[in-house]
């Protein structure tokens, strides 16, 4: 794994020539471990420490209660608060519970859209990460087998 | 003396339900009436893995000509075939006689299609 | 007494014997306007996604960028390229086979065959002397998807001239006899039981079942036929699946297409 | 496996800029298996790099269970017309492409 991630420093670099003025620095090259996490406490632990996580409705995760199909589940989170830093997406069920995260810049409206796989039916949670703590939206979604043993 | 056998419905409603709802299982009962037993009561000893394997691909073969060719046939013969060629004939006994029933059971629904599929055109 | 028998009797006479595909296509029709008085026929070329508001929801958020734009790009390339003899595509269609989808499939009377799309593209390519294309081809999917697009908003137009009534008549008959070990036929679910649930389904009605293919469906993910549709979906009813574009599946499509005559064409679409 | 362009599409509203990204991609999970049984290598987008008039906005990691063709949608503020977003994406075998859209 450390070979993409030497390269990824490199891109980085790469982007720091180009100005990247617009993301706050120490940003960078977290994650990546926490994608490695197995279970939901070790990516919490990964990305916030001991930063508290609290619900919120102030975090709209948008997503199926009943997948059409587990490959290709359509998710949106997105939340008004004031100074969003990031977003995360998170599937309890799946083998990396971490799915995607989403660093925003000082200007970027805090509104993400992708489409997710889950192997099974699993609680899903959408993280806003702002300077004062992180707020979570959580869903379930049910994954079915098709109807006729499809 | 054969002995009567019952086509067991029991393996195959579990796998059925576990596939399908209730009403695939009744009507998986019902094609399960369709089998009459119709267990030949010839006095010979119980004929050969190979001769058992031969007629059901026969039946499978007249009956997919129609095009009422069974899954569970067509798996069934492969699996029988595979046994004969693993020199464990009793077991591929097991499986052929099975496949011929399946066949024979594809074949007696070809039959009554046939003729019943006429009523269910709406008019 | 008597007479009305008499009359009851030849009235029941007359009316199984006019089963001729026009009469066919008004009972159809007839029937799911019954079984759905509030939705437009047409509207069923949604198939599921017309019968379910979460469902739908969710397939538009899917139509919004969706999965077989891909395909309709990479057909458009596949449709302009030009065969070893300098000759394409264009050449083998009318209105160099732009908007024809919808009137396929046809009875080709001199092959005394149903003649759909797929096929004729494979006679096109040997025509010009290119190798035919396998039928569950990605390359296929991408043709007929940009085919498809080129139809969207056209109504089908299926004919069955008298040559082409045996045909129309073996698919009616293989859409409605029950097969397989669990003894369903295709009207089982879709035309008796469509609206209603099989575990986590729901059926999908039969008028609108031609008119979206090919259909990039999220479980293959890529673009397949509807003989694709149809061949697993026998497998899954324990009757053994045929090859796509195979005589019964070419019979099927026939009836299916003209039993979805007069709707909108809305391929290629994305279905679960 | 020829490396395909960003497709990407935006609207603007009100200073805002809504933009839709399909990267054909396959996405590959490193779990699956082929027919035959072999191990499809792990073969996923891992990061992107979202530009508005060079100036990075925003930048996404994604793990493996991003689905094939990854859909992508955000926004950008202060966005006017003849503005450039570039989507620039990076897998784990090193493979990178990228799309750019000019805002109208």
């Amino acid at each position: 794994m450390n070979m993409n991630v030497s390269r990824r420093h490199v891109l980085r670099g790469l982007s720091l020539l180009i100005g990247v003025a617009a993301l706050p620095r120490q940003l960078f090259a977290r994650a990546t471990g926490a994608f490695q996490a197995k279970e939901v406490d070790q990516v919490m632990q990964q990305l916030f420490g001991d930063l508290p996580v609290t619900l919120s409705d102030q975090v709209i995760l948008k997503i199926p209660s009943i997948a059409e199909n587990g490959a290709v589940v359509p998710v949106t989170v997105s939340s008004d608060v004031a100074g969003v830093e990031a977003i995360y997406i998170v599937i309890d069920a799946n083998p990396n519970p971490l799915s995607a995260t989403f660093e925003l810049g000082a200007t970027s409206p805090a509104d993400v859209s992708t489409r997710v796989k889950m192997g099974q039916s699993s609680m899903v949670r959408g993280l806003v990460k702002t300077s004062d703590g992180v707020l979570m939206a959580q869903q379930e979604v049910k994954v079915t087998i098709g109807g006729c043993g499809g | 003396m054969r002995l009567l056998r019952l086509y067991q419905t029991g393996p195959l409603a579990a796998r059925v339900s576990g596939r399908c709802g209730m009403t695939a299982v009744v009507l998986m009962l019902v094609g399960g009436l369709l089998l009459s037993l119709n267990a030949p009561d010839s006095q010979a000893e119980s004929p050969s893995a190979e001769a058992v394997l031969a007629q059901a691909i026969s039946v499978y073969d007249a009956a997919k000509a129609r095009g009422h060719a069974w899954v569970m046939t067509r798996d069934g013969l492969a699996k029988a075939q595979g046994l004969l060629d693993a020199g464990d004939a009793p077991a591929a006994l097991v499986v052929a006689q099975q496949a011929l029933e399946t066949a024979e059971a594809s074949l007696r629904q070809a039959d009554i299609e046939a003729k019943s599929w006429q009523a269910r055109v709406p008019k | 007494m008597l007479n009305r028998l008499m009359i009851m009797s030849l009235l029941l006479a007359a009316a199984s014997l006019r089963a001729d595909p026009p009469s066919d296509l008004k009972a159809f029709r007839a029937f799911f306007e019954q079984r759905f008085a509030n939705i437009e026929i047409d509207d069923h070329r949604d198939g599921a996604y017309a019968l379910d508001a979460a469902k739908r929801e969710q397939w538009l958020s899917m139509e919004d960028f969706p999965p077989y734009e891909i395909a309709i790009e990479a057909g458009e390339a596949l449709f302009a390229e030009s065969f070893a003899d300098g000759s394409g595509y264009v050449d083998c269609f009318e209105n160099g086979g732009m908007g024809v989808k919808q009137t396929f499939p046809r009875f080709d009377v001199g092959a005394n065959t149903v003649q759909t799309l797929e096929l004729a593209i494979n006679e096109c390519r040997k025509a010009h002397g290119e190798a035919p294309l396998d039928y569950a081809s990605e390359t296929m999917g991408a043709l007929t998807a940009y085919m498809a697009y080129t139809s969207r908003g056209e109504t089908f137009a299926i004919t069955v001239p008298p040559e082409g009534l045996a045909a129309y008549n073996e698919g009616k008959a293989f859409f409605y006899a029950r097969r397989g070990q669990l003894n369903f036929s295709c009207a089982g679910c879709h035309v008796a039981s469509a609206g209603g649930m099989l575990r986590a389904e729901i059926l999908s009605a039969s008028v609108g079942h031609a008119t979206h293919w090919p259909t990039y469906r999220l479980k293959w993910e890529q673009v397949g036929s509807l003989h694709k549709r149809f061949n697993e979906c026998n497998e899954q009813v324990g009757a053994e699946g045929l090859p796509e574009q195979s005589a019964s599946y070419r019979n099927l499509e026939y009836f299916l297409s003209y039993m979805n005559n007069g709707m909108t064409l809305n391929g290629p679409a994305s279905r679960k | 496996m020829a490396v395909k362009p960003v497709k990407m599409r935006g609207k603007l509203a009100e200073g805002v800029a809504e933009i839709k990204a399909l990267m054909p991609h396959p996405m590959e999970t490193g779990t699956r298996r082929t027919e035959a049984g072999e191990l499809i290598p792990a073969h996923f987008i891992q990061e992107v790099m979202c530009e508005h008039n060079g100036a990075l906005v925003l930048r996404a990691e994604w793990g493996t269970s991003v689905s094939k063709n990854p859909y992508f949608a955000f926004k950008v503020a202060e966005a006017k017309a003849g503005d450039e977003v570039v989507i620039r994406w990076l897998d784990n075998l090193g493979e990178t492409s990228e799309g750019r859209l000019t805002l109208k």
